[in-house]
């Protein structure tokens, strides 16, 4: 059976929502009484049971939101990790750490750095949840600022940012130097 | 300033030039624009300061040139003979064209527009993977740790390295350029014109000829010398100029330390 | 009627994915050839329909995207309270048009087209992400070749570049081009 009207405008928000929708908003958007909200919601619910869709939609605390089916969990997994090594590619470590040092700091801020286009890179560590959005720059274009995340201070065994490294420390050291030297020498005997 | 040209065809002031082409008393096609171009470069480089006035009046008078010019070089509805008529609808057609497809490019904006209007009504599905899931995609982050981000900055940031040339197995030459340029100073004052193949022609290697033309270079740059060479891969002759140094070896008129 | 095995599964991916799903990675995760993909996908876009779901599942840049239902937008506009997304200029729409037909084409060649300077324009574009850099034409100088992205492809809802209307379909009609001819005729008398 199609879905009643409420219940479709109730599920295109929750198909445009990230966060769960608290039933007091739908009734605010929807203008209709809350049990009538309600109903759709429950509607909602069977339909996606009884038509076997690939996703659910739950009540939990704070609302409701669409998931996708948990007997389907597995392909999500795999789908999860496509064409994702299961180590930081060098590219997206550096990306990473300029994230780290520099935050906030835009994608085009960081591809001017690395010489290349990042946009992929900050898309897998924002989906990784190591680096997060954290407002947007004054600038023309009003572009996305990132900067990390608690996960990323967890991961590192670090309690706050202050603890990385300071990069001043990391100017190549004496025998880098040398072996730059040696070979601009010529060899002895030559 | 007056700007004077010397052109094959006419030599004289350029405001006068642009009325004895639009008077018909001069035939525009003889005169090379490009002669006239650098006979007001030369003007502007010898008279030192930017004389705007001047700058922009030769920018009208040049500009005016090159219309009449390319009006001459395209048939124009002026003068019309058959084959020069057809060629002229040739480039209408050309322009024409052109001016059709911006035409079309620009309906095919106003189709972007809608397009992007329509798409803009559908918003995609953006929650990504539910987090109640946690699906654990391996950790990423797993065996990295805070010094390794901060070498991966450091590299990240690091400016790019030029091409590094890897000169192991170059065999250096004992001379380097400033001792070549001591030698030079020792040998060139009082020797008169010396030619750049006299100098070299006891050397072995190419790189001890380099060296010693890089030194000649170096004191011709400190004005000490100056070179002369009659034509292209010709020999290169060197005079040593410096009158006051051609018996004294005073530190001041020692040539500068090569730097290179 | 309840959707198959493999439409749900779809279904879930595309609730979980955050940009468009290439057919090719869907034959990957479901282990099933590419025709059956295709059958499944059909489906689940025939079913969004008839069930009159909330949100429809659409071809899209080479890939298959879950996203509200159109006719819905004005609840769409209000939960998420986003304003029309920024328009473009008609100059950055012609230049666009000029990428999109002709690609992949440097920057010269639109400014030859277009008649005026288009760096700006041009810059524009490549920040929007909807024309990237695809390499350096062969001729003097080497100018840099542009072409349109996904993310255009995305914005404007097709699925791929064939999409867009035949440029003679867009040619102005006989009598702009007998207007614009008597235009470029010099004058009787001159």
């Amino acid at each position: 059976m199609p879905l009643s009207d409420h219940a479709r405008i109730i599920e295109a928000i929750l198909t445009a929502a990230v966060e769960p929708v608290s039933p007091r908003l739908l009734v605010e958007l929807l203008e209709i009484p809350a049990d009538r909200v309600d109903q759709a919601c429950d509607e909602l619910i069977r339909s996606c049971e009884e038509q076997r869709r690939g996703f659910v939609v739950v009540r939990i605390a704070g609302g409701l939101r669409m998931q996708t089916q948990p007997d389907l969990v597995s392909y999500i997994e795999r789908f999860a990790n496509t064409g994702v090594s299961s180590r930081l590619s060098s590219a997206a470590l550096e990306t990473l750490a300029i994230v780290a040092y520099r935050q906030p700091v835009s994608r085009a801020q960081i591809a001017a750095l690395r010489g290349v286009n990042v946009d992929g890179v900050v898309r897998l560590l924002e989906q990784r949840g190591y680096i997060a959005p954290v407002g947007r720059a004054a600038g023309p274009g009003q572009p996305i600022l990132y900067a990390t995340t608690d996960a990323f201070l967890e991961r590192l065994g670090l309690d706050r940012l202050a603890q990385l490294p300071p990069v001043e420390d990391l100017l190549p050291g004496p025998e880098t130097v040398s072996e730059l030297e040696d070979r601009l020498r010529p060899a002895p005997g030559e | 300033m007056v700007v004077t040209v010397c052109t094959p065809v006419y030599e004289g002031p350029l405001d006068a030039l642009l009325h004895l082409v639009t008077t018909h008393q001069l035939e525009l096609y003889d005169i090379p624009l490009g002669d006239v171009v650098e006979a007001f470069l030369g003007e502007m480089a010898s008279s030192g300061a930017v004389d705007l006035s001047a700058l922009s009046e030769f920018l009208v008078v040049l500009a005016v040139l090159v219309e009449l010019k390319s009006r001459r070089l395209l048939p124009g509805p002026d003068e019309v003979e058959t084959d020069e008529e057809l060629e002229g609808w040739e480039v209408r057609d050309v322009l024409l064209a052109r001016l059709l497809e911006c035409q079309a490019y620009g309906a095919a904006g106003d189709v972007f527009a809608v397009l992007a209007e329509r798409a803009a009504a559908s918003v995609p599905r953006s929650a990504g993977i539910d987090p109640t899931i946690v699906v654990d995609p391996p950790d990423l982050l797993e065996g990295v740790d805070a010094a390794q981000v901060a070498q991966a900055y450091r590299r990240a940031t690091a400016p790019r390295p030029a091409p590094v040339i890897d000169l192991a197995h170059v065999t250096v030459d004992t001379l380097t350029v400033a001792e070549a340029v001591s030698e030079l100073v020792a040998t060139l004052p009082g020797a008169g014109r010396v030619s750049f193949r006299s100098l070299t022609g006891h050397l072995a290697t190419r790189l001890e000829v380099i060296v010693r033309f890089l030194a000649v270079l170096e004191l011709c740059k400190q004005g000490h010398v100056t070179l002369d060479q009659g034509c292209t891969f010709g020999d290169l002759e060197i005079s040593w100029t410096d009158h006051a140094g051609a018996g004294g070896t005073g530190a001041d008129e020692t040539p500068d330390e090569y730097e290179g």
